[in-house]
């Protein structure tokens, strides 16, 4: 019977996670690339979260806020893919480093 | 006698300032009989007003002869007041008897010389202003009032130095007389400072005024009293063109004659010894800063008789001859002999007025010239001129009874006895009477005697002046004459009325060893013997053997052309003293504008910088000065816009960053 | 009565016309030179009505206003003249009042130029008046920014430049003076309310009986942030590079303002708040304050014997006047105290006199180079005369007013430093220097034939200068007007540094 | 006699108006031809009105705070900011209705219902005391930012600031919402008072705090432009339509104030007494951190703002700049400092509005953001320039204008702490800042116009709404005391 797993592998897990969404986040220069690693480190703090409300005796309010996250990273997920679509149309390209008219 | 003068002294100068005061303001649409009476109406009121207070003087018991008029206080905080306030004692009563005798005469004189000048009116307006000028210095009864006049009178003699300024050598003139004359007044102001603080500190009474000084002076320090009286000198150097301020004064020849003639000769010059006459109690406890009077007066009268020698503007050969009979009463006061110092004041106003009087008419007859290499016989035609000139010079060479005589003798006599001057003074003053009488018979023969040098066009305009002129001259001919028996030294059996009039002023003052009459008599003769050597010397040269003084000047080139140009001094001043300075505010000009400008004002290099963006200011950068604060701002500026280049996820990487350092910062 | 808020009436009469002029249409120039006029001239007259009804006996603050402003802060609207402020104030009016003709002939945007000329007097008013520390600065800042468009838009070819760098500088004083305030109000507590106070008479009370901040350095830190930010108005080596600058580019009546009124707040700031607040430190610094003064009266003079720029030139003749002011101020004597206001006074007199002589020469030449002119005295001898007269009054010639001054502050301080009034003396000399060889320039020698036929000085010009002219010459005759204003407040300030 | 709900939902009837007015507009969107811009607009801003006004009763009569089983609380603290939500938010609607780059934009109804959920999200997030209600808050005012930035249609620039923006937001908000899990995870709750008590109660590992705290500032202080997180600032300011950079620049950044505010004094800090003085709990020294931070920021925007050219590009450096001076403000516990920045917002708005509004006027008529185009403004058009000015030198600090009193109330809460340092690098800062203010004065002033400039027309409501906004700024220069009392007690917290 494999050992039982503790709050801690979970909270290991969600560093890792998190610090490869970062990770992913300042390299990648793909825009829909940079989005998906946004994701990672949301589910990460997700992780934390469930596991928190799971572990300890902060009831059930933990579950509720990845909840919430899940639905709000989906809404902003929608938003960002718009304007990287309406970008597209620009520019036909997603590069970041191509988003640079701006600076200074 | 006349006590009402008692309360009416301050008329004395007022009115030749109300005179000035209308001459200047509405003088120029005045008719010029208008002009020229209110000028010498004035003065000569203040004349008459004079002549009274001295009256009034002699009526009083010789102990309480002085009184002070005091108008109203002029600068009164708590615990200094010095009043509008004027001393009238034997002294400043002689003086004002100078002045105003003088200066009416002179007056009268300039109606005739200036006639046909532009700037008449002008001219009498700065000529009575003067006139105040000096009456204040000579009654005022505090060092700060005197100090009024002191500079009143410089800033006039500028006015009438400069009165041709169309003539950019005039206008030089004139300032350079005002700023050699700021530098004597700086050691002046110096000198009155140290005095009013040392009597204040001492004493716990802070004034200026000499009545006070005069009481408390007892208590301060000989060696402060010595600094003070050394300082005060200076000023006295500056003012009276003595060694090594003089330089001023024979360029102030610039100015009208009749001005070279009252300012630059009989009256203003004469204020540094009058000053230090009237501080008399002062210098009584300084005695070494009475030795460096003498010693500096003595080098004077004799450098300044030396380069008269050879000098050929009439003007400037009165102008060193000045010097050095300033040098003389210099000598006089400076040995403690303050009454004989006064006494050749007096006479030197009358035959040096008289002599530059006269040269004035020459020159007037000359149509301008003053080259007495170009002169010669105008006897024949300016007689009065002529005969007027001869008395005065007579009396400057100090031939036996003329006015020169007395108080050049008295000075002379002095110098040998008193424990401040000494043989080598006194020697010193025999030379220079030598070397005098030399100039002066030189002066006279080349410009009245002989045979016309002059073009015969200018010839034929050679005339006598007009009246106005000539009268002046005899009125101050006979002074010239006459003038010295009121101090006929006791051993002619008389008493020396102007030295006993003037006692009670120095009773405070010096006690001098009283020699005995022979040798007074041999000294007498002594002087006597050099006035006629240096007379027969010149007469040799000059009357009898003409060719002589060209050979000689041949024969010793280097010396004769050292004396021409005045030992070099004028040019050694220029090069180092007002070259240095030059230089040195040309320095600071750029060091302010580079190196102050630079550094301090960082934000303004800000500014510059910002302009550079506009590119409307590219001239304005300014070169390496230091300016970290502008520079330093503006490239970091530079260099974080350099971060910000418009990568979303460079702006992460640094947040990240930033984040790391800020979580280090709790960590360590 | 008058007299209860005679001081409010003198701030805000320029206000009124300010309002005014921004009502009317721009083309009525006239108008508005006229309402500038009207209501500089009423001011003025309200400071002469001050000067005669105020009680020079008494050292306290007279016509007081005050009111509680902004009751959070415990601010108030204070407002108070004493022997001290108010020769400020008169001179104010005065020159504020002359100023107004000077600028006569601005020849662009003339309704810009007189609004902000009377918000700039307001201000200028307020300064001297203001006994609330929060109002000061109010005040003191709100002369910023007219005086940079003031110099900015009508000043010479370089006024962009001057006026950001005034501008600049004078905020960056200003900026520590802000933090000093703020700090004294948190170390203050008003006796009435016991809360925290901006009150400066209270503030001066409290420094009185010593119980003011402890630490020593706080202390001197304040000083020298206060000082700074008033060296910087007075100007004091090295912090007077925007002087030059500012001088020349202003317009004429903007550059007379500027030396006559606004360097003497720096001064002034110096005797109504650092002495009396931080006395000890003024004592401290004492030494450094006089050597600063020395440095600006030589190194003044040297400067201004460099410039071939008239307006310069006079402009550093100002640095070198100013510093007798602070040697008098370092004297920390009665005598050098009634030498440097006087001075003061004498400085805005005479220096706004030649500041408008520079701009009558400019009107018709259009250039200030010294060495361009030449025999100018043979075409306009009144002119000449009158800048004769300005300059020896400048130079400290006895007998008119600026000779009194310097040679108090000499007498003051003599005592106390004798090494630093000696070489400072030397400053007569150069002084003479600069001023005479300047005036053989532009005035004497063959008149340059450039010139022939310029136009004499004409009424209005003659109408800004005699007054100052009277007024240095009476005050040189007679000055014992304004000592018996001064004297007690100023032995009360004396009393207040602990001498 | 109220039950919960009801007392809830009176408490939050601003936001109800507000949400309201998003749904009519959505609707309008929906019935409606793209042609109904004007019936759009007055919606809008009749909803604005109406929710101001709401905030306003409430704040008049508050009785009862805590709502939604204390998910929100509504306290002075709470309707202050609301209030500058709706008012923001009215005015940048305002300045819509003629800003040149929305007139051809999708369409107005939208707009309108973006703007009213900004002002949602904006007052919830003010009144929030649990961080699940603080995350949903901020991710909604933020996914509006996110649309409103690249509203325009066509327009790069636009999309291209969109785009930075919301990959720049979701990021921190991504660490925002791991350092809350962090914290919940230590405190078992969400509730901020309960955080308190857990910090209080239980010591933790400070690097954990550390972390939290870190993390969680990250997310709030990208929305107030904070450094480190200031960077994408002037790329979506510039970016952005004119109207929506007002919004950033002011209700933004009052939101992320807020929010921060009620972060550290509800989980941070205990109010001891009623007198509130206020001792710090957590285990940390943030506040070291909050002021270090403050110096950087109002430096580092002051000194990139000079060499700007592009002025609202200028604006926004500027606007990180006054962050800096307003984290002083946070940098020390006191309620004086609470007020003082409540205070510096109220004028900040009023300040900065009214400059943006300018810039957007200036650009409908000239087509362009260049500094150097606005050369010789003022002889075109004096009335327009001249209030520009006054805002600037509001900006700047100098007295009589408003901003001056923002910094003074800032620097004496500071100074009362002794913290001298930071006051006199902020005062250093305002003369450096008066370098790029004075610049654009001095373009408009100082030069002459460039041949056949048109005047900038100004229509009699972009006028009023000028005049509306520089009357305050010049009052509250000279006569503060309602500003400074209403502050005061806003700054009062449960």
């Amino acid at each position: 019977m494999a050992p039982a797993v503790t709050l801690t592998d979970y909270l290991i897990l969600s560093g890792i996670l998190f610090s490869i969404g970062v990770f992913g986040v300042l390299t990648r220069k793909n825009a829909i690339a940079v989005l998906m690693g946004v994701e990672l480190m949301l589910n990460a703090a997700n992780i934390n979260l469930v596991a928190f409300s799971k572990f300890t005796d902060a009831g059930v309010v933990g579950q509720v806020f990845a909840l919430f996250s899940i639905v709000i990273a989906a809404a902003e997920v929608a938003v960002a893919l718009a304007i990287v679509i309406s970008i597209y149309k620009v520019t036909r390209t997603i590069d970041l480093d191509k988003e640079d008219t701006m600076k200074g | 006698m006349y006590p009402c003068i008692e309360h009416c002294i301050w008329l004395i100068p007022l009115l030749p300032l109300t005179g000035a005061m209308v001459n200047l303001l509405i003088g120029s649409r005045l008719p010029r009989p208008v002009t020229h009476t209110i000028a010498i109406g004035t003065i000569a009121t203040s004349f008459v007003l004079s002549v009274i207070a001295y009256l009034h003087i002699v009526s009083l018991p010789p102990g309480q002869r002085q009184f002070i008029d005091t108008v109203y206080t002029w600068i009164g905080l708590q615990g200094f007041r010095v009043g509008l306030s004027f001393l009238v004692d034997p002294l400043s009563v002689v003086m004002a008897l100078i002045v105003s005798g003088v200066g009416s005469v002179i007056h009268l004189y300039s109606v005739g010389y200036m006639h046909g000048d532009k700037r008449y009116s002008r001219y009498f307006g700065f000529l009575n202003l003067f006139a105040f000028a000096m009456l204040l210095l000579v009654l005022s009864n505090s060092i700060l009032l005197m100090f009024v006049g002191w500079e009143g009178v410089g800033l006039c003699s500028y006015l009438l130095i400069g009165f041709w300024f169309e003539k950019i050598e005039n206008a030089k003139a004139g300032m350079k007389a005002f700023v050699v004359n700021r530098i004597g007044d700086f050691g002046f102001i110096v000198g009155f400072m140290l005095l009013f603080t040392a009597v204040g500190v001492r004493t716990g009474t802070w004034s200026l005024d000499f009545g006070v000084i005069k009481s408390n002076i007892g208590l301060v320090s000989p060696a402060i009293l010595t600094a003070v009286g050394i300082m005060l000198f200076v000023g006295a150097t500056g003012k009276s063109a003595q060694i090594p301020l003089y330089v001023w004064l024979p360029d102030a020849m610039a100015g009208p004659t009749p001005v070279s003639a009252l300012i630059h000769a009989a009256t203003m010059v004469t204020a540094g010894v009058y000053m230090v006459a009237r501080m008399n109690f002062l210098y009584a406890l300084a005695p070494d800063a009475l030795r460096v009077i003498a010693i500096v007066g003595a080098l004077t009268a004799f450098f300044a008789a030396t380069i008269g020698l050879v000098q050929n503007d009439i003007k400037k050969v009165l102008a060193y001859s000045t010097v050095s009979q300033l040098g003389y009463m210099f000598i006089g006061v400076g040995v403690g002999a303050f009454g004989a110092g006064i006494f050749h004041l007096m006479t030197h106003a009358f035959f040096k007025a008289l002599l530059f009087l006269g040269s004035g008419s020459v020159i007037h007859a000359m149509s301008g010239e003053q080259d007495i290499r170009k002169m010669g016989g105008l006897s024949s035609k300016m007689p009065i001129t002529t005969t007027t000139f001869v008395i005065a010079s007579l009396a400057i060479m100090g031939v036996p009874g003329f006015a020169g005589f007395f108080s050049k003798d008295d000075i002379l006599y002095h110098a040998y006895i008193s424990p401040y001057g000494g043989t080598f003074v006194w020697l010193l003053g025999v030379v220079a009477a030598v070397l005098t009488a030399f100039y002066m018979t030189r002066l006279v023969i080349l410009t009245f005697y002989g045979n016309p040098r002059m073009d015969h066009h200018t010839a034929e305009h050679v005339h006598e002046s007009p009246k106005t002129m000539t009268i002046p001259l005899i009125i101050l001919a006979i002074l010239s004459a006459i003038g010295g028996y009121i101090g006929m030294p006791a051993i002619f059996g008389v008493h020396n009325v102007f030295a006993q009039f003037l006692a009670p002023v120095f009773a405070s003052g010096v006690r001098l060893p009283e020699g005995s009459v022979s040798l007074e008599w041999t000294l007498m003769g002594v002087s006597v013997l050099a006035a006629f050597s240096g007379i027969g010397f010149a007469y040799y040269l000059y009357g009898v053997r003409t060719e002589l003084p060209a050979i000689m000047a041949e024969k010793y080139n280097t010396a004769y052309r050292w004396l021409l140009n005045k030992y070099y001094v004028d040019e050694f001043y220029q090069k180092y003293i007002v070259g240095g300075l030059m230089g040195l505010k040309d320095l600071l000009g750029v060091f302010d504008a580079r190196i102050i400008d630079g550094t301090v004002n960082g934000t303004a290099r800000l500014g510059r910088r910002l302009a550079d963006f506009e590119g409307a200011f590219d001239r304005v950068v300014v070169d390496g000065a230091v300016n970290a604060v502008g520079d330093g701002i503006v490239s970091a500026g530079a260099v974080l816009r350099k971060l910000q280049n418009g990568l979303v996820q460079n702006y992460l990487i640094v947040a990240v960053i930033g984040m790391a350092i800020l979580l280090s910062l709790v960590l360590l | 009565m008058l007299s209860n808020y005679l001081l409010s009436l003198i701030v805000f009469t320029p206000m009124i016309g300010f309002v005014l002029i921004l009502l009317m249409p721009r083309e009525r120039v006239t108008w508005i030179r006229w309402t500038a006029a009207v209501f500089t001239f009423i001011p003025m007259v309200l400071s002469f009505y001050l000067y005669g009804t105020m009680d020079a006996s008494s050292a306290g603050f007279q016509f007081v206003e005050k009111y509680p402003w902004i009751t959070a802060f415990n601010i108030q609207y204070y407002l108070g003249a004493d022997g001290i402020s108010t020769p400020m104030i008169v001179l104010t009016g005065l020159l504020s009042f002359l100023s107004v003709f000077a600028s006569w002939n601005i020849n662009k945007a003339h309704k810009a130029y007189f609004s902000l000329y009377l918000l700039l007097v307001t201000a200028m008013f307020g300064v001297f008046m203001a006994l609330d520390f929060f109002l000061f600065y109010i005040f003191w800042e709100l002369m910023l920014f007219p005086m940079y468009f003031l110099i900015g838009i009508w000043g010479g070819p370089r006024r962009e430049y001057a006026a950001i760098k005034f501008f600049l500088y004078t905020l960056a004083g200003s900026v520590l003076m802000l933090v000093v305030i703020l700090t004294f109000y948190f170390n203050s507590t008003d006796p009435a309310t016991g809360s925290h106070t901006f009150n400066i008479v209270t503030l001066m009370n409290q420094a009185n009986q010593g119980m003011f901040i402890k630490q020593f350095w706080v202390r001197l830190a304040m000083y020298v942030a206060l000082f700074i930010g008033f060296a910087i108005k007075v100007p004091v080596f090295p912090f007077h590079t925007w002087l030059p600058d500012a001088h020349v580019e202003a317009p004429t009546a903007i550059s007379v303002i500027l030396a006559g009124v606004l360097l003497k707040m720096g001064a002034y700031g110096l005797m109504r708040i650092s002495y009396p607040l931080l006395p000890d430190m003024a004592a401290y610094t004492a030494i450094g304050l006089a050597i600063l003064g020395l440095i600006n009266i030589v190194y003044g003079a040297l400067v201004a014997m460099a410039q071939t720029d008239f307006k310069k030139m006079i402009a550093y003749s100002s640095v070198s006047h100013m510093g007798f002011v602070i040697l008098g101020l370092a004297s920390m004597t009665f005598i050098g105290f009634n030498g440097a206001l006087m001075q003061m006074f004498n400085h805005g007199i005479i220096t706004g006199m030649l500041f408008l002589l520079v701009g009558v020469i400019y009107d018709r030449a259009h250039h200030r180079d010294l060495n361009g002119f030449g025999g100018i005295a043979t075409y306009m001898p009144v002119y000449a005369g009158i800048t004769s007269l300005a300059f020896m009054g400048s130079l400290g010639l006895p007998g008119l007013s600026g000779f009194i001054g310097e040679v108090l502050v000499f007498l003051g301080t003599f005592k106390v430093y004798p090494v630093i009034v000696i070489v400072s003396a030397t400053g007569v000399i150069f002084t003479a220097g600069y001023f005479l060889w300047a005036y053989q320039r532009v005035f004497l020698g063959p008149p340059n034939e450039k010139y022939r036929g310029i136009a004499r000085i004409n009424g209005r010009e003659l109408f800004t200068l005699v007054p100052l002219v009277l007024i240095a010459l009476f005050l040189g005759v007679y000055p014992m007007p304004f000592f018996n204003l001064v004297g007690a407040s100023l032995s009360k300030l004396l009393m207040m540094v602990g001498h | 006699m109220q039950t919960g709900l009801t007392r809830s939902l009176v408490l939050i009837a601003p936001e109800l108006i507000a949400a309201l007015t998003a749904l009519i507009a959505l609707m309008g969107a929906m019935l409606t031809k793209r042609s109904g811009a004007k019936e759009a607009f007055s919606i809008g801003i009749i909803g604005m009105l109406g929710a101001a006004a709401a905030t306003v009763i409430l704040y008049e009569r508050l009785t009862l705070n805590t709502a939604f089983h204390a998910l929100v609380t509504i306290d002075p603290f709470s309707l202050f900011f609301s209030l500058i939500a709706y008012v923001s938010v009215l005015y940048v609607l305002l300045m819509a209705m003629d800003s040149r780059e929305l007139k051809d934009t999708q369409g107005s109804w939208e707009l309108v219902a973006i703007l009213s959920g900004f002002g949602i999200g904006m007052s919830l997030m003010a009144s929030s005391t649990n961080l699940l209600m603080i995350y949903l808050s901020m991710e909604l005012l933020s996914v509006m930012s996110y649309l409103l930035v690249s509203y325009t249609r066509g327009a790069r620039r636009s999309k291209e600031a969109g785009l930075k923006y919301i990959i720049y937001g979701s990021i921190a908000s991504g660490f925002m919402l791991y350092g809350m899990s962090l914290l919940y995870g230590m405190a078992h709750s969400l509730s901020l008072g309960d955080i308190l008590i857990a910090f209080i109660n239980h010591g933790y590992p400070r690097i954990t705090v550390y972390v939290a705290t870190l993390f969680v500032l990250t997310g709030f202080g990208f929305k107030i432009v904070m450094v480190p997180m200031h960077m994408w600032a002037p790329d979506v300011y510039e970016g952005a339509p004119t109207p929506v950079t007002a919004l950033l620049a002011v209700a933004s950044k009052a939101a992320g104030f807020a929010v921060i505010m009620r972060f550290f004094y509800t989980a941070y800090i205990s109010s001891v007494s009623v007198t509130h003085y206020y001792a710090n709990v957590s285990p940390i020294r943030w506040l070291l951190i909050v002021a270090v931070v403050a110096a950087f920021t109002m430096t580092i925007g002051n000194i990139v703002a000079i060499p700007q050219n592009n002025i609202k590009r200028m604006l926004a450096y500027s606007s990180i700049a006054h962050a800096g001076y307003m984290l002083i403000g946070l940098s020390i516990v006191s309620r004086a400092a609470v007020s003082a920045v409540l205070l510096y917002l109220a004028v900040y708005f009023f300040m900065n509005m009214g400059a943006f509004f300018i810039v957007m006027i200036v650009d409908n008529s000239i087509h362009s953001e260049d500094i150097d185009h606005y050369s010789g403004l003022a002889q075109v058009s004096p009335g327009l320039s001249a209030a520009m000015t006054v805002f600037l030198f509001s900006l700047t600090g100098l007295p009589p204008f408003a901003g001056f009193i923002g910094k003074v109330v800032v620097f004496l809460a500071a100074i009362d702490k002794g913290l001298y340092w930071l006051v006199i690098v902020a005062v250093v800062n305002t003369v450096v800042s008066l370098y790029y203010y004075a610049r654009v004065i001095k373009k408009m002033y100082l030069e002459t116009p460039p041949e056949g400039v048109q005047p900038v027309r100004v229509g009699l409501v972009p006028a009023l709404i000028i005049i509306s906004l520089l009357v305050p700024t010049i009052l509250f220069g000279v006569w503060w005391t309602p500003l400074q009392s209403f502050a005061h007690f806003s700054s009062f917290m449960y």
